[in-house]
């Protein structure tokens, strides 16, 4: 029986996994964190159908469990990675007959851009953490009271050269549109501005819900980026942007300011690159050997990539990619024979 | 009073905090549509009174939106309300009534 | 020979009131009307338009032909009420007069002639008159029985919906429909008691007489009394306040209605006849397509004359009209309900301001030199098929034209005036209006329709002609300037336009033109019936969904002729329909264009 | 607050052997600042620095208002680093923040134009003869007050304190857009949250005043206000500054450019002036002192020695609410000990003005 190594148990690896595995392969899967999930644990609801984020993963779970032959490995981080074996950050290697990368993305560090004062002024907040709100039930200001205004700030490490982040992170307008409704649905007084630089709605359902957020929800859109954040005499946030729309600078008082991060590259991938004989993008994250027909191979044979690690994805796009991950390692093993 | 020969500027800035919203709100509130603007201007673009003077009745909506109401009733003015701008908006924003609600709402109608 | 009795008290008072406030409502609106209105009734009354006048009188105030035409069984109604009512009154003065002779008589005594008969001997009984009384209270009673049904089951009436009423309207309407029956209760109850009467209240009453105690007869017929003359006492109250004022000032209506007397751009006091001379009898509310397709039942021209009756007409209620002209057409009255709205309109909006479309001074770019004029409109630049296709048949024709508007005009005026900013729009016209003389043009022609009609209403161009594209399209044929091929096999379906079908009178030019290209096959509603495309400039409050709705019904409708051109003659119709249709949606000009020979 | 990102950006500071470069308006303008702070190097930290006769001006304010080219202005700063060599120092400080942008920034295009900097050779080679080589290292003078702020707390005659309620005085600082706007690595703490002030305040007992206009300029701007047409967008800016730190109160405002300083204490009279806006608390405006003035203060300097009679708002109430002892007739005295005349009074100040035997004409 041919053992396939999965490494990453977000969305794409689960699903990766359990497809192998399905198909007759005995598969390990390796999770770094101590539990299985990736990005997407601890997300509350998943745009644009509002799908809880934990039905997704427990379906994923589910699938796993009901399947042979998979062993799963949580805490086991590699550390190098060839067609044929995988080293372990313990020191442990694992021989094998193919690889799927599926490590995702690494959420950008608000922190970097330090004019919107993550870390430095309460009420500034990540997309992220406004999900573990979510989640807790419990979206207040630091001191408990509850917000009247919100910002929304979109691409918060993408787009941006001076993070050398040129990318677009693809899901933050959509996330953004969504947390604004789900900022409206908490609080119906509250009035939520979304500072964007393009709204990108790419996906079905999506301009459908950025409609509904503008009209319905009185959800406001404002095109232009926030320049900074300063405190105000009354502890409120005073943000600056330009309303480029009417060609004038904008400035207010926010209770609390939502910054949309983007993802970023995993710092890990230019040393597999430069190791294991891949190719990174300019962006950081990999390369598949082309765009169109072998979007899930690397340019290694027997090294395969699902999900975000290519590219910023969604998380239907990351299950496909896992789903067709799968299929490529099948097609590729039964050719070598 | 001195005169130095210069003044201060008045700020461009739109202030949220500073603005009066009141109206702003009640042209939402009547028209909510109006918040599905997505800037893209082909209402400016096929403008009649646009293509003769500088009315610009994106900027103009867009700033009452922001509580900035100088001088929108008089740009509003300028529209001839022939209703182009209601044909091409493709979100189908009911244009005119936009018009006819924010000179209601600014000026003495 | 006394005509008193206490039970007449209540009928007293409310007639006389009835009569002080209607007096005093026609004095004063005559009062106000304007100089020039004054004169057109002098005029008037010293012609014979007084006596067409009259007869119109009799027609439609008594007999109501036309919501006969409309609907049979709402004109037979409106008929027994208002006809039937009139001869009880006419033959009951004249029994009066048969019995008394010629002396006077107070009103209650004709009223409750019947009363006083049997209190006093007035002679040898005539039993004819007994007859035809009967005869014409049972011609009311059937009326007020289909009143309830249609209050009941509008549906069954051949209307799908009633008018909703006020508080006043619902009185005086409850106190009608008690009116009657209880007048044949107190007269049949009288007959019972004394003897007489005919077929009906005599025939009720000798049933009563011999199945009822006496007694009881006698603790009830005073009571009965009081009550039919109460219910008449109420009826007449409420009546100058309610829609029954209806009844009489159709009749001064249609007096300075053929003295030329109508509604302008600006309210004045004639529009009180007008508002007042609404039945409320919701005609108009079916045709509506805002109701028939969207739902929307408090907009209709029902609705908007009672609210600005009573003052209490709201922008949003006035601004939601398509302005299409289908009540208008229907409307049994005759009012011209889409000059009302629009002057209401311009009472709520018109504010002079001399500053504005200052930018107009000395713009001019328009292009080419003739003495014919082209002026596309602002929609047609949207169209610019329709634009292409003018300039081939231009082109064919050799005409030399002047192209007003072909890289963006000066709109016409009509939008604005519509939307009550009528002093604005006036600026735009005097605009236009002196370029078109600027630069010597003797014949007008525009392609949109909304332009054709402030062209010939508001711009009084002298010495210029205007005309249509289909007008003009169809002279150019004519003359044999213009030939076009002709084909059995292409069909096309022809969808009027609000403004130049209703509006402009213009129906056979456009169906002529399409009928020397192929064949024409008409629509379900077409005509003086067909409905409007929704896009119409005059209503300001439906929003996108609503109008595509409308469109959409329409499109469906010139669809289901099978036709496989849907054919129109205005830009905004030709954007409106095509968002719904599945065939091709052209202008009239296009498919001349394209069959040019 | 949490405000810990000033520690990501940090730079090397001399600690001893400096050549001074002066600064064109503080010299006019603050002449008691800049003797200020080569007395505290000097006597009070004993460290050596050099006043150079021979350094020009760095003609950035010709560079700034478009009349002087940059191969002029390279040249120019070739020179003075010249006569820093020939002087024997390695570490160069400049008392200006525009110098000290322009520096910073030629110091980076010939690193990443090596090319200009080899034409630069040629250029003061021709022009004086001269030969350079580049500083060790480069710091404001701010930096290094900044540098031994502790050294200056402990002999600290007093503190940043009001002496009536003991309160920390509410401290406004303003840092000169081309101190770390240029280069955010070359200030401490960076440009969103530059410390090199806020560590003095916060070292001598003041509490430093967050406000949102906190990063914007101060209005100067060169041209801007040169240029006379322009001036009523240099005063919008100070007006905008001073409109949203008012609010807090502030007891007084810090700077660390000359031009700032300036200007945030002359915008304030005009303002006044043209529409009656007064910032200050009692009817005053806001004192705007030097940060050498502010340390000058707090190691026990004579006021009028620091040279703050030539501020536009009058000091005293500030220095009333420090406890420091000052001799009000001797504000007009000159040096020499000689009555130098005195300005009308200003609409930013409130107290009284009765010893008027000379006035400033309009």
């Amino acid at each position: 029986m041919k053992h396939i190594i999965v490494i990453g148990g977000g969305v794409a690896g689960m699903q990766c996994a359990a497809e192998l595995a399905a198909h007759n392969f005995k598969v390990t899967l390796l999770e770094k964190d101590s539990d299985m999930g990736g990005k997407i644990r601890g997300w509350h609801k998943l745009f644009p159908t509002f799908t809880p984020a934990d039905e997704v993963l427990s379906g994923l779970r589910l699938k796993l469990a009901q399947a042979q032959n998979i062993t799963i490995m949580t805490g086991s981080k590699a550390v190098e990675i060839s067609s044929t074996k995988v080293a372990l950050a313990s020191g442990k290697e694992l021989e094998c007959d193919a690889v799927v990368i599926a490590t995702g993305y690494t959420l950008f560090d608000a922190r970097i851009k330090e004019e919107y004062g993550y870390g430095i002024y309460d009420n500034v907040i990540t997309s992220a953490d406004l999900e573990e709100m979510f989640n807790k039930g419990d979206v207040r200001m630091k001191d408990g009271s509850t917000p009247r205004r919100i910002a929304i700030l979109h691409c918060v490490g993408s787009r941006d050269e001076k993070v050398c982040q040129r990318h677009c992170s693809k899901v933050c307008c959509v996330t953004g549109v969504k947390q604004a409704i789900e900022l409206k649905q908490l609080y119906p007084a509250a009035d939520v501005f979304n500072f964007y630089m393009d709204i990108r709605m790419f996906g079905p359902g999506y301009e459908e819900m950025y409609r509904e957020a503008q009209q319905t929800y009185n959800v406001h859109f404002v095109r232009g980026r926030i320049s900074e954040v300063s405190p105000n005499i009354d502890k409120r946030l005073q943000i600056k942007a330009e309303d480029t729309l009417t060609g004038r600078p904008l400035r207010m008082g926010v209770d609390m300011l939502v910054l949309l991060t983007g993802m970023r590259a995993n710092d890990d991938n230019s040393h597999f690159a430069a190791n294991s004989n891949l190719r990174c993008q300019p962006s950081g994250f990999m390369q598949p050997r082309d765009s169109f027909l072998h979007n899930t191979e690397s340019n290694v044979e027997g090294i395969f990539y699902a999900g975000a690690i290519t590219a910023p994805k969604n998380v239907g796009e990351a299950l496909n990619d896992g789903a067709t991950a799968a299929l490529r390692v099948k097609a590729w093993l039964e050719s070598k024979k | 009073m001195i005169n130095f020969g210069f003044s201060i500027n008045k700020p461009r800035v739109i202030d949220l905090n500073r603005n009066n919203l009141n109206k702003s709100k009640e042209v939402i509130k009547e028209m909510p549509e109006l918040q599905a603007c997505i800037g893209c201007g082909s209402c400016t673009a096929t403008c009649t009174a646009g293509n003769l003077t500088e009315f610009n009745f994106r900027k103009v909506h867009t700033l009452v939106r922001r509580g900035e109401y100088q001088g929108a009733y008089e740009e509003m003015n300028k529209c001839m309300l022939c209703g182009k701008c209601r044909l091409v908006c493709p979100r189908g924003i009911n244009t005119r009534g936009v018009v006819m609600l924010i000179k209601r709402k600014l000026g003495d109608f | 020979m006394t005509f008193f009795a206490d039970f007449c008290i209540p009928f007293i008072v409310g007639a006389t009131v009835m009569f002080i406030i209607i007096a005093a409502k026609y004095i004063s609106w005559l009062r106000d009307l304007p100089r020039s209105d004054i004169k057109l009734i002098v005029k008037g009354a010293v012609s014979p338009r007084l006596f067409t006048a009259a007869w119109e009188v009799v027609r439609e105030s008594l007999l109501h032909c036309r919501i006969f035409r409309v609907n049979p069984l709402l004109g037979y109604m409106h008929m027994s009420l208002a006809f039937g009512w009139f001869l009880l009154i006419a033959v009951g003065w004249i029994e009066t007069v048969a019995y008394l002779g010629l002396k006077w008589v107070p009103l209650q005594g004709h009223v409750f002639f019947k009363y006083f008969a049997a209190l006093n001997d007035f002679g040898t009984h005539k039993p004819t008159f007994d007859f035809v009384m009967d005869l014409l209270l049972l011609v009311v009673l059937s009326g007020v029985t289909l009143a309830w049904l249609k209050r009941l089951r509008s549906r069954a009436m051949g209307m799908k919906r009633a008018t909703k009423h006020i508080t006043f309207d619902r009185i005086a309407l409850s106190a009608l429909w008690f009116i009657f029956p209880l007048r044949l209760l107190a007269e049949s109850v009288t007959c019972a008691i004394y003897g007489g009467g005919g077929f009906l209240t005599g025939g009720i009453g000798h049933l009563l007489a011999e199945g009822i105690n006496a007694d009881i007869l006698h603790t009830i017929y005073e009571p009965l009394w009081w009550a039919y003359s109460s219910a008449l006492g109420i009826f007449f109250l409420t009546m100058p306040f309610s829609r029954y004022m209806h009844i009489f000032t159709e009749i001064p209506l249609i007096f300075l209605r053929h003295f030329h007397l109508k509604p302008e751009t600006k309210e004045k006091s004639y529009d009180n006849f007008e508002v007042e001379a609404c039945s409320r009898c919701g005609i108009c509310i079916d045709p509506c397509q805002l109701q028939a397709q969207l739902g929307i039942n408090d907009v209709q021209s029902v609705y908007f004359l009672r609210d600005r009756r009573y003052n209490m007409l709201q922008q949003k209620i006035a601004n939601n009209c398509l302005m299409c002209g289908r009540c208008e057409a229907i409307c049994p009255v005759g009012i011209n309900l889409n000059t009302l709205r629009q002057n209401s309109r311009t009472s709520m909006r018109n504010i002079p301001n001399e500053n504005r479309y200052k930018y107009l001074r000395n713009l001019d770019r328009s292009e080419g030199d003739g003495r014919v004029g082209y002026f596309a409109g602002c929609m047609t630049l949207l169209t610019p098929n329709t634009l292409t296709a003018m300039q081939q048949i231009f082109e064919a024709a050799r005409e030399d034209v002047w192209w007003a508007d072909k890289s963006g005009g000066v709109c016409c005026g009509r939008p604005l005036k519509l939307s009550g900013e009528s002093d604005s729009a006036q600026k735009m016209i005097d605009y236009n209006k002196e370029l078109f003389y600027k630069h010597r043009i003797t014949t007008l022609v525009t392609s949109c329709p909304i332009c054709l009609r402030v062209f010939r209403e508001e711009y009084k161009l002298e010495g210029i002609e205007v005309l249509h594209h289909s007008e003009y399209i169809l002279r150019l044929l004519r003359q044999g300037r213009l030939q076009v091929g002709y084909s059995a096999e292409s069909t096309f379906t022809y969808h009027d336009p609000c403004e130049l079908g209703r509006g402009s009178g213009i129906y056979d030019e456009p169906r002529a033109v399409i009928e020397n290209i192929g064949k024409l096959l008409e629509p379900a509603h077409t005509r003086k019936d067909a409905l409007c495309c929704g896009s119409s400039l005059a209503n300001t409050a439906i929003d996108d969904r609503q109008q595509l709705t409308i469109a959409r019904g329409v499109a469906e409708e010139l669809d289901a002729t099978a036709a496989q051109t849907i054919v129109t003659a205005c830009p905004l119709c030709k954007k409106a329909i095509a968002r719904g249709a599945k065939n091709t949606v052209k202008d009239l000009s296009e498919i001349v264009a394209a069959n040019i020979k | 607050m949490k405000r810990n990102s000033w520690t990501d950006y940090q730079k090397d500071i001399a600690d001893d052997h400096y050549y001074y470069a002066r600064s064109c308006i503080r010299q006019n303008f603050f002449p008691g600042s800049e003797k200020a702070f080569l007395n505290i190097l000097s006597k009070d930290l004993e460290r050596d620095i050099f006043d150079d006769p021979l350094h020009t001006s760095c003609t950035g304010i010709g560079y700034h208002s478009d009349v002087v080219p940059l191969e002029t202005i390279m040249t120019v700063v070739a020179r003075q680093f010249a006569l820093m060599n020939d002087a024997g120092y390695e570490n160069f400080t400049s008392s200006c923040i525009t110098s000290f942008g322009i520096y910073t920034e030629l110091l980076a295009t010939w690193e990443e134009f090596p090319e200009t900097e080899e034409k630069t050779r040629e250029n003061l080679y021709k022009a004086t003869g001269r030969e350079f080589k580049k500083p060790k290292n480069l710091a404001h003078t701010s930096d290094i007050i900044f540098h031994h702020r502790e050294a200056i707390a402990q002999k600290a005659k007093r503190k940043l304190v009001n002496v009536y309620t003991g309160e920390p005085l509410k401290v406004v600082e303003h840092i000169g857009c081309h101190y770390a706007k240029i280069f955010p690595k070359s200030g401490i703490g960076g440009s969103e949250f530059p410390y090199v002030l806020a560590g003095m305040v916060e070292s001598w007992g003041g509490e430093l005043v967050d406000y949102s206009e906190r990063r914007h300029c101060c209005g100067f701007g060169f041209r801007n206000y040169l240029v006379q047409a322009n001036r009523g967008y240099s005063i919008s800016n100070s007006h905008r500054k001073l409109e949203s730190m008012a609010p807090y109160k502030p007891d007084f405002i810090v700077c660390n450019c000359p031009g700032c300083s300036m200007f945030l204490d002359k915008w304030q009279y005009t303002i006044a002036e043209m529409d009656g806006t007064i910032y200050g608390q009692n009817g005053a405006g806001i004192p705007v002192l030097t940060y050498e003035e502010m340390a000058g203060l707090v190691l026990g300097y004579d006021p009028w020695e620091l040279g703050m009679q030539m501020h536009q708002v009058d000091v005293e109430p500030l220095l009333d609410k420090m406890g420091v002892e000052y001799d009000p007739s001797a504000k007009y005295l000159g040096k020499n000990g000689k009555y130098m005349g005195r300005p009308d009074k200003a609409v930013v100040n409130s107290y009284s003005c009765n010893d008027a035997r000379y006035f400033i004409k309009r």
